[in-house]
């Protein structure tokens, strides 16, 4: 169900924030109470704290076929629960250069503090991500690596190869 | 009011009555006397003063009102003022008299005489419709104006100034309404009712009154009225006087007759057109009244 | 440029775990020592397990004693008495897992009697056995060892460690390959290398820091991780594994070693030890640290990515 | 003087003057509070420098020469829709009687004479004959304002219609108005009334 | 197997006007699992609310989805409604397509895309929702109340009187805040004193308040009904206890001459001293940075002169734990100067007003201690340069409030009432002198307010002229203010003896340090967030806090009282149960799992993740293993993320739900 624009061959990225209850959801409300407009493409998973927030989740949303996603958290300093925000932001660090040094581009991948008063910033984090991933086109590395449904290893040693032909 | 009683009043007809606004004193005395009202002139009356005098002098406007109202107590009955400027500062002075000690005793002081200030100030339209009443009124009826769609203009100070105690409601009165209706007519709602004439300037800057008539000329054309229905002088002056130069420099044409309360009142209690005046009319109305069989 | 490494030592260093293993079981000091012995084929070496002091004098020492024995203290313990403290041979990449394994509540420094090795080197997994321990048979993390001589042991060999050549380290210098390149050739690369994968799980087998109970990409409620050899599957399951790591690893690089498609597992530890350490300035295994780089924070840490 | 900085101060302020128009007007100036309903009612706004909002406001600052100066007031039609509709219930068509009396007391610098000579002539034919006579006092206007031709056309139509009268008589208590007149003048000689 | 309602919510137009819910239900209904879906113009009301609970028992839902506003706005409603009908609160869930969706989309295309999405997401998600019991914890009726102002006076006397303990810190020598240094108020022109200190004493002499002045909140733990709070009671340097008050140490302090912060330093103090006579303690302090002893070691003579002995210059601050249930934090504000601000601050001073460089340009605090029959002046109001009365005053109101550029958008409030008030105290004292007030907009709401400001004008001849002063320069010994009447539209000039700016209310310096202790929000300003603009306006969004007075945000005295009461009625609220009922959403451990890694208990900010033994029937220990005390859980998840086996669930937000979150996209 996801956006076609009239225009079928035009991309729309799907985009996926993970984001906490307490600062960036709040903000998000607060967008929308004020009425700001941005791109219809970000989906909001809300989660009580960005401790709560498993790379894993970004991995997943990835593979499911997200173009771009977010992470978005309390500024330092506000966690509702007092570091979470903390935890989150060494985890990242270290999961966003992962990512890289397996190729994947963090432009994809963005992650922003977004306080309960910064419907604006909101507004803005979402567009921003929306239009650089748009401009990147499709995120297409997981979604071939899912249609590739069988064991695909190259065998590149003399070893693997006797050893393949003796199944 | 008691239908039984004989109504009887002293009589200010001011300045523009014995002038340019002589129908106005004509169908107004002819109107009275088929309406059998008792109505006599306030001997040696003088000019309220009217705006030019409260506009520059005060105290000048209040004494002249108030010598013509020391004058009228003479006169049986309460004081009936036809011309709308004169009603409203001879009004304005009894209030304001009643109210004001400091004037009070400046005004006595330029009269060299106490002041009663009992009397009542009326308009023609009030003894109408309220001493009469319109019962009685309709009663009187013999060519109901029927067919006939008025516009009642009050103009600016028929029910003006606003604390003193008024004809009607300042901001929507219906009097005039109330009035003609009573007689048969039809009366079209409008927009400019209230608006200014600019009267004031009919001598000195005829250019304002010009512009502003024509407001109301237009705004009263566009509600689909056949006639416009004053209670003041210096309004007819501007709505019918002045009513062929500003066609032409507006390049227009409306043709609206602008007749007086008491000649179209009249015209329904069936006096004939030389007992009101009609002649005297810039703006034809015969054809006007003939054409609803009035006539 | 001398090739050779001298290992001349390691026959006394045998000697010396011999008579040591013989005593402190013979004293009752532990109930067991998890050690080397001769393997069959020539010139290897296994892990082996000894109760008796008897059992003593099938230890060995060789440049082909590669295991990191510290997995058989936690999941691969059932060989290993329940009670008494444990006696095991470490070299000092070998000696980081047991500091790291120590932070995270998995064993007790009082429940072990460490033998540490003054060690030069050992083979490198794609070398037999019986071959000369030069430069180009060294296994590459012995290129950047910054362990030769473990500390804090209860026994050291009275030995000397000769001098060592210095060499460029191999990982270094491919992580410093990979992250010249475009993400997209990066991607590619491991998607080859991932793509060979067949999910035999020897990585996960054989690291000690992989001592869950239940792994996470065993569950199936979620899913987080498809669990069989599709290239979709492998790619998460390697970038979980590396993630898990990040912070603990020390690089005993017997992942790599056991790994039967020769992917370069170390290569992902590797880089996450080198962005820990200039991220938040930590470096596993050199001390028992109370919490781990991934689960304390400082307030001032770099947040330069953050919008 | 219109775009004039203002310096104000208790000196530049004139409080007296204020003080005397609220007494003629008998309404507060301070009551004002800008609204500017008056100026969105008055017809004759569009003929003004300064619409009747700002003759207030200069009022409440005491900058009476500015307002003099213009012709703001001569322009009022005293049809008295400000005050009428003034939330604060201030007067302000009694503001501009009191302005117009007042500039007449200082000797008019205002450039508007017209409407002045209108009204000093309505003035004289009342003290010369009790009432109004319109083709005289329309004649002698256009005489003194030098305007000889205006109205010119309307005259014969009214003539015709009766509506002017050549001749007229004066009042028979003449002698009364004199008096009214000149004990007003007396009044203010001796400073018992503004 | 599911049987899941879901319920799209037209929210009158708000959603419908963008979304089209009908094509939402439809697409809804298509979803497996999904028994019923259905569509209402307004599902929060009372209509709505019952055709949910009848769908419940009709359709024999085991799940309930709500596509309607933010959860932060009805998810309480719908669970307790989801409660009526029988299922356990939280296998309800709400998809937000109004804050989320309708209100920040145009295309209806996009907008009703966007909303099927995001109901598919929750239905997905809640299918996997288990029931969750309720959580109870104990009540601790006690209170903390930080800041002694009006309004923390005022919650602090409530809240006592209503038989509650209450502890009240104050970060001054003496509680009575700013209120304290008003001379009149408006709009009844009461003195402030009058009626304040009244109050201060009842607060000393209240036996269930325990004040704490000179001190502050050093650190926050626990949570709503069980808070530790840590007060650092600062060293006073005289000993409460046996101190009498009667003042003779301060006549006899050497140092004379240092400007009193309580007379906005137009006044002198001397080094041991009260900031003003009425206060409360009438204890003294040392002010240790201006203390001759404390400065050379030499002097001493207040301890000399002390009959009781009470002066103690070896006093030490002290750390003090209390345990309360609830706090009310009612820290106040501080007044915005024009002086220069640090380069790269987002608030400017005015440089354009001489950055507070010009003496006779004072701000309104000031003019209220020169008014003050108590101040520094016996109420004279003089100019600081030399003394003599201002005969032309010139006020300007709005400095920095409702100046973007100045860094502050917001409207202060109570600027136009302080400055009409300050035109009359003028005029009341000097007869011969002419106030005179730039402003851009009167703001009066309120009770009797614009009458008084009315009054301002109309009687006390205040000349109010409307449009900003571009710029005020010293000539002479007059201020020079170069204004313009937007009325007239022209320029204006006066020379002016004094010019008094009314200038913003901020928040209290260090507003936000507090708030992170406490663990509250607060906005770009630093102004504590309220839950709810409208229906929560005195509580936190942490549970067990809430405000009081213009920590929140510009406001009155008698909207600070009205506030300061609210937020006693609710401490007494929650005080009017034993036990409480909290948000079961805490974190469980998978014991079997478990392997005892402790990373959890490492990342957990409340130590609610304690060590447990698993012993064996003989009592041999088999394993240590993680466990969460549900009663200190806060239910962040931060220990979920971190363990690597996921074997620590947090309830409500479990991997399970996440996924099949993400799976539904």
């Amino acid at each position: 169900m996801h956006p076609e624009k009239n225009n079928s061959s035009a991309f729309e990225p799907k985009i996926i924030a993970f984001v906490c209850t307490w600062c960036t959801y709040a903000g998000a409300d607060l967008a929308g109470t004020s009425r700001m407009q941005y791109p219809s493409n970000v989906r909001v998973l809300k989660f009580p704290c960005t401790g709560r927030i498993d790379p894993v989740f970004i991995l997943k949303a990835f593979q499911q076929g997200a173009d771009g996603v977010l992470v978005s958290g309390c500024h330092p300093g506000d966690c509702h629960y007092i570091a979470g925000n903390f935890h989150a932001r060494r985890r990242f660090a270290a999961f966003r250069k992962l990512l890289e040094f397996v190729g994947v581009d963090l432009q994809r991948l963005q992650f922003s503090w977004v306080s309960a008063a910064e419907g604006g910033k909101w507004v803005d984090v979402v567009t921003d991500l929306t239009e650089t991933v748009r401009a990147l086109g499709p995120m297409t590395e997981f979604k071939e690596l899912a249609l590739e449904e069988q064991w695909s290893g190259a065998l590149t040693t003399p070893e693997l190869k006797e050893a393949y032909l003796q199944i | 009011m008691t239908s039984e009683k004989t109504l009887t009043y002293a009589y200010y007809p001011g300045c523009s009555l014995h002038a340019s606004a002589g129908e106005y004193d004509l169908s107004t005395r002819e109107l009275f006397k088929a309406l059998e009202i008792g109505l006599t002139e306030v001997p040696d009356w003088f000019c309220c003063g009217a705006t030019p005098a409260h506009n520059v002098d005060e105290l000048l406007s209040l004494s002249l009102c108030a010598k013509n109202l020391e004058l009228a107590e003479a006169v049986e009955g309460d004081l009936a003022v036809a011309c709308a400027s004169c009603f409203s500062r001879l009004k304005f002075t009894q209030h304001t008299l009643v109210e004001n000690a400091t004037k009070r005793t400046q005004v006595e002081k330029a009269l060299d005489a106490p002041l009663k200030l009992d009397g009542k100030v009326k308009h023609l339209l009030d003894i109408l419709a309220r001493d009469l009443g319109l019962e009685r009124l309709a009663a009187a009826v013999k060519k109901p104006l029927t067919g006939l769609k008025v516009a009642c203009y009050y103009g600016c100070l028929l029910t003006r100034p606003t604390d003193v105690p008024n004809l009607d409601c300042v901001e929507a009165p219906t009097i005039m309404e109330q009035v003609i209706e009573a007689v048969g007519a039809e009366t079209v709602a409008w927009t400019h009712r209230l608006e200014c004439c600019g009267a004031n300037f009919t001598l000195s800057r005829p250019g304002v009154v010009i512009q502003l008539t024509n407001a109301i000329l237009e705004a009263a054309k566009a509600a689909g009225a056949d006639c416009i229905m004053v209670g003041c002088p210096l309004c007819h002056g501007n709505l019918d006087i002045r009513q062929k130069e500003i066609e032409g420099v507006y390049s227009t044409s409306y043709n609206l007759p602008v007749f007086y309360l008491t000649q179209l009142v009249g015209v329904a209690v069936g006096l004939e057109s030389a007992k009101l005046g009609l002649e005297a009319m810039i703006v034809n109305p015969l054809p006007l009244l003939k054409s609803k069989g009035l006539l | 440029m001398n090739n050779t490494i001298d290992i001349s030592h390691y026959a006394a260093i045998a000697d010396s775990i011999r008579a040591e293993a013989a005593r402190i079981l013979e004293q009752g000091v532990v109930t067991a020592v998890v050690a080397y012995t001769t393997g069959r084929r020539a010139g290897s070496v296994q892990p082996v397990i000894i109760t008796a002091a008897a059992e003593a004098e099938r230890l060995t020492f060789t440049a082909a004693s590669v295991n990191n024995l510290a997995v058989y203290l936690t999941k691969a313990k059932k060989d290993i008495p329940r009670s008494g403290r444990i006696g095991i041979v470490v070299k000092g990449c070998d000696l980081k897992a047991l500091v790291g394994l120590m932070g995270e509540s998995q064993l007790q420094r009082d429940q072990l009697y460490l033998i540490g090795i003054p060690c030069a080197g050992v083979l490198a997994s794609t070398v037999r056995p019986a071959e000369a321990l030069i430069a180009a048979t060294l296994a590459p993390k012995c290129r950047e060892c910054d362990a030769h001589l473990p500390e804090g042991c209860d026994y050291v060999p009275a030995v000397s460690l000769p001098s060592a050549p210095t060499l460029e380290p191999s990982y270094a210098a491919e992580i410093a390959r990979l992250e010249a390149l475009t993400p997209a050739e990066r991607w590619a690369y491991w998607k080859e290398q991932f793509a060979k994968c067949i999910k035999c799980y020897a990585c996960r087998q054989v690291c000690p820091f992989c001592f869950c109970e239940q792994c996470l990409c065993d569950r199936n409620k979620p899913q987080m991780v498809d669990t069989t050899p599709r290239p979709a599957g492998n790619t998460a399951w390697h970038i979980v594994r590396a993630m898990h790591l990040a912070g603990r690893c020390a690089g005993c690089a017997e992942c790599e070693r056991v790994c039967p498609m020769d992917i370069p597992l170390n290569l992902l530890n590797r880089k996450m030890a080198k962005e820990l350490k200039e991220l938040f300035d930590y470096e596993a295994g050199f001390a028992v640290h109370e919490k781990g780089p991934l689960n304390s924070f400082m307030e001032k840490d770099d947040q330069s990515f953050i919008k | 003087m219109k775009k004039k900085k203002m310096v104000i101060s208790q000196e530049t302020m004139d409080v007296d003057f204020v003080r005397k128009v609220e007494m003629l007007s008998d309404t507060s100036v301070r009551r004002c509070f800008q609204c500017g309903k008056c100026s969105a009612g008055c017809p004759m706004a569009t003929f003004m420098e300064h619409p009747p909002n700002r003759v207030v406001r200069l009022l409440q600052l005491g900058q009476w020469q500015r307002i003099l100066a213009g012709r703001s007031i001569w322009y009022c039609a005293s049809c008295e829709t400000c005050s009428t509709r003034c939330p604060n219930k201030v007067h302000l068509a009694s503001i501009m009687d009191a302005l117009r009396k007042l500039s007449w007391d200082a000797e008019g610098a205002s450039k508007e004479s017209y409407v002045q000579l209108a009204n000093k002539l309505f003035l004289q034919n009342i003290r010369s004959y009790g009432r109004q006579y319109e083709m005289r006092l329309a004649a002698v206007f256009n005489v003194k304002s030098g305007q000889f031709l205006k109205d010119l056309m309307l005259g014969p139509k009214l003539f015709a219609k009766g509506k002017l009268k050549m001749f007229h008589s004066k009042n028979k208590n003449m002698a009364e108005i004199e008096k009214i007149f000149s004990r007003i003048d007396d009044m203010r000689k001796n400073g018992e009334a503004l | 197997m599911s049987r899941i309602g879901v319920f799209v919510c037209h929210c009158g137009e708000n959603i419908s006007r963008t979304v089209d819910v009908e094509r939402v239900a439809a697409h809804a209904a298509t979803l497996p699992g999904v028994a019923c879906a259905t569509e209402y113009k307004y599902m929060c009301s009372d209509p709505g609310q019952t055709l949910l609970k009848k769908a419940i028992s009709e359709q024999r839902l085991t799940h309930v989805v709500v596509a309607a506003c933010s959860p932060r706005m009805h998810e309480r409603t719908f669970r307790k409604a989801v409660e009526g009908a029988g299922l356990n609160p939280y296998l309800c869930e709400m998809a937000n397509i109004r804050e989320h969706c309708s209100w920040v989309h145009e295309d209806r295309e996009e907008a009703t895309a966007k909303a099927c999405d995001i109901v598919g997401m929750m239905v997905e998600r809640t299918k996997k929702n288990r029931v969750l019991p309720a959580i109870t914890v104990p009540v601790t009726k006690r209170s903390l109340v930080i800041g002694g102002g009006i309004a923390g006076i005022q919650a602090a006397l409530d809240i006592a009187d209503a038989g509650h303990e209450v502890v009240l810190v104050e970060r001054e020598p003496s509680i009575g805040g700013h209120m304290a240094q008003l001379s009149e108020t408006f709009p009844t022109l009461d003195c402030s004193q009058c009626i304040m200190t009244p109050k201060m004493v009842d607060v000393a002499n209240h036996p269930k308040i325990t004040l704490y002045t000179y001190s502050e909140i050093e650190l926050v733990e626990g949570y709503i009904g069980n808070f530790q709070v840590t007060v650092r009671k600062r060293a006073r340097s005289v000993n409460e206890r046996t101190c009498t008050g009667c003042g003779v140490c301060m006549t006899k302090c050497p140092q004379k001459k240092i400007p009193n912060k309580f007379d906005q330093n137009i006044g002198m103090r001397t080094a041991i001293y009260v900031p003003f006579p009425q206060a409360v303690p009438n204890t003294p302090v040392i002010d240790r940075e201006n203390c001759t002893k404390f400065k050379t070691g030499k002097c001493g003579v207040c301890q000399k002169v002390c009959g009781p002995g009470a002066v103690d210059f070896e006093q030490q601050d002290t750390l003090i734990v209390e345990a309360v249930g609830a706090i009310v934090v009612a820290t106040g504000f501080d007044l915005y100067s024009i002086s220069e601000k640090p380069k790269g601050s987002p608030i400017k001073g005015y440089g354009e007003f001489g950055h507070g460089k010009i003496p006779d340009v004072i701000d309104g605090m000031t003019f209220e201690r020169l008014a003050s029959a108590s101040g520094p002046t016996g109420g004279k109001i003089v100019r600081p340069s030399d003394g003599r009365e201002p005969k032309q005053i010139v006020f300007i109101q709005c400095i920095g409030s409702r100046a973007r550029e100045k860094g502050i958008s917001y409207c202060s409030k109570v600027c136009c009432m302080y400055t009409a008030k300050h035109t009359m105290l003028y005029h009341h004292k000097v007869h011969d002198g002419q106030a005179y007030v730039f402003f851009m907009d009167a703001r009066t709401p309120g009770k009797s307010y614009d009458e008084f400001w009315r009054r301002s004008i109309e009687e006390e001849e205040a000349v109010y002229i409307r449009g900003m002063v571009s710029r005020l320069y010293q000539k002479g010994d007059k201020i020079v203010v170069m204004g313009s009447d937007i009325a007239v539209g022209v320029q204006v000039e006066i020379e002016a003896d004094m010019v008094v700016l009314a200038t913003a209310v901020q928040p209290q310096q260090g507003a936000d340090l507090l708030a992170q202790k406490l663990g509250i929000s607060y906005d770009k300003y630093n102004f504590y967030s309220e839950a709810h603009a409208k229906l929560r306006p005195v509580e936190c969004a942490t549970a067990g806090i809430f405000l009081a007075g213009a920590c929140q945000g510009p406001k009155d005295i008698p909207e600070t009282v009205s506030q300061a009461s609210a937020a006693a009625a609710k401490v007494m609220t929650l005080f009017s149960k034993d036990r409480l009922e909290r948000e079961p959403i805490v974190a469980r451990v998978r014991e079997a799992g478990c392997v005892g890694c402790f990373a959890c208990k490492k990342v957990c900010a409340y130590g609610a993740v304690e060590e447990k033994e698993i012993r064996d029937r003989q009592g041999n220990l088999l394993r240590v293993v993680a466990s969460v005390n549900p009663g200190v859980c806060a239910g962040c998840g931060t220990c979920q993320a971190t363990c690597p086996s996921k074997c620590v669930e947090l309830d409500g937000y479990t991997d399970e739900q996440i996924v099949a979150m993400i799976e539904a996209l």
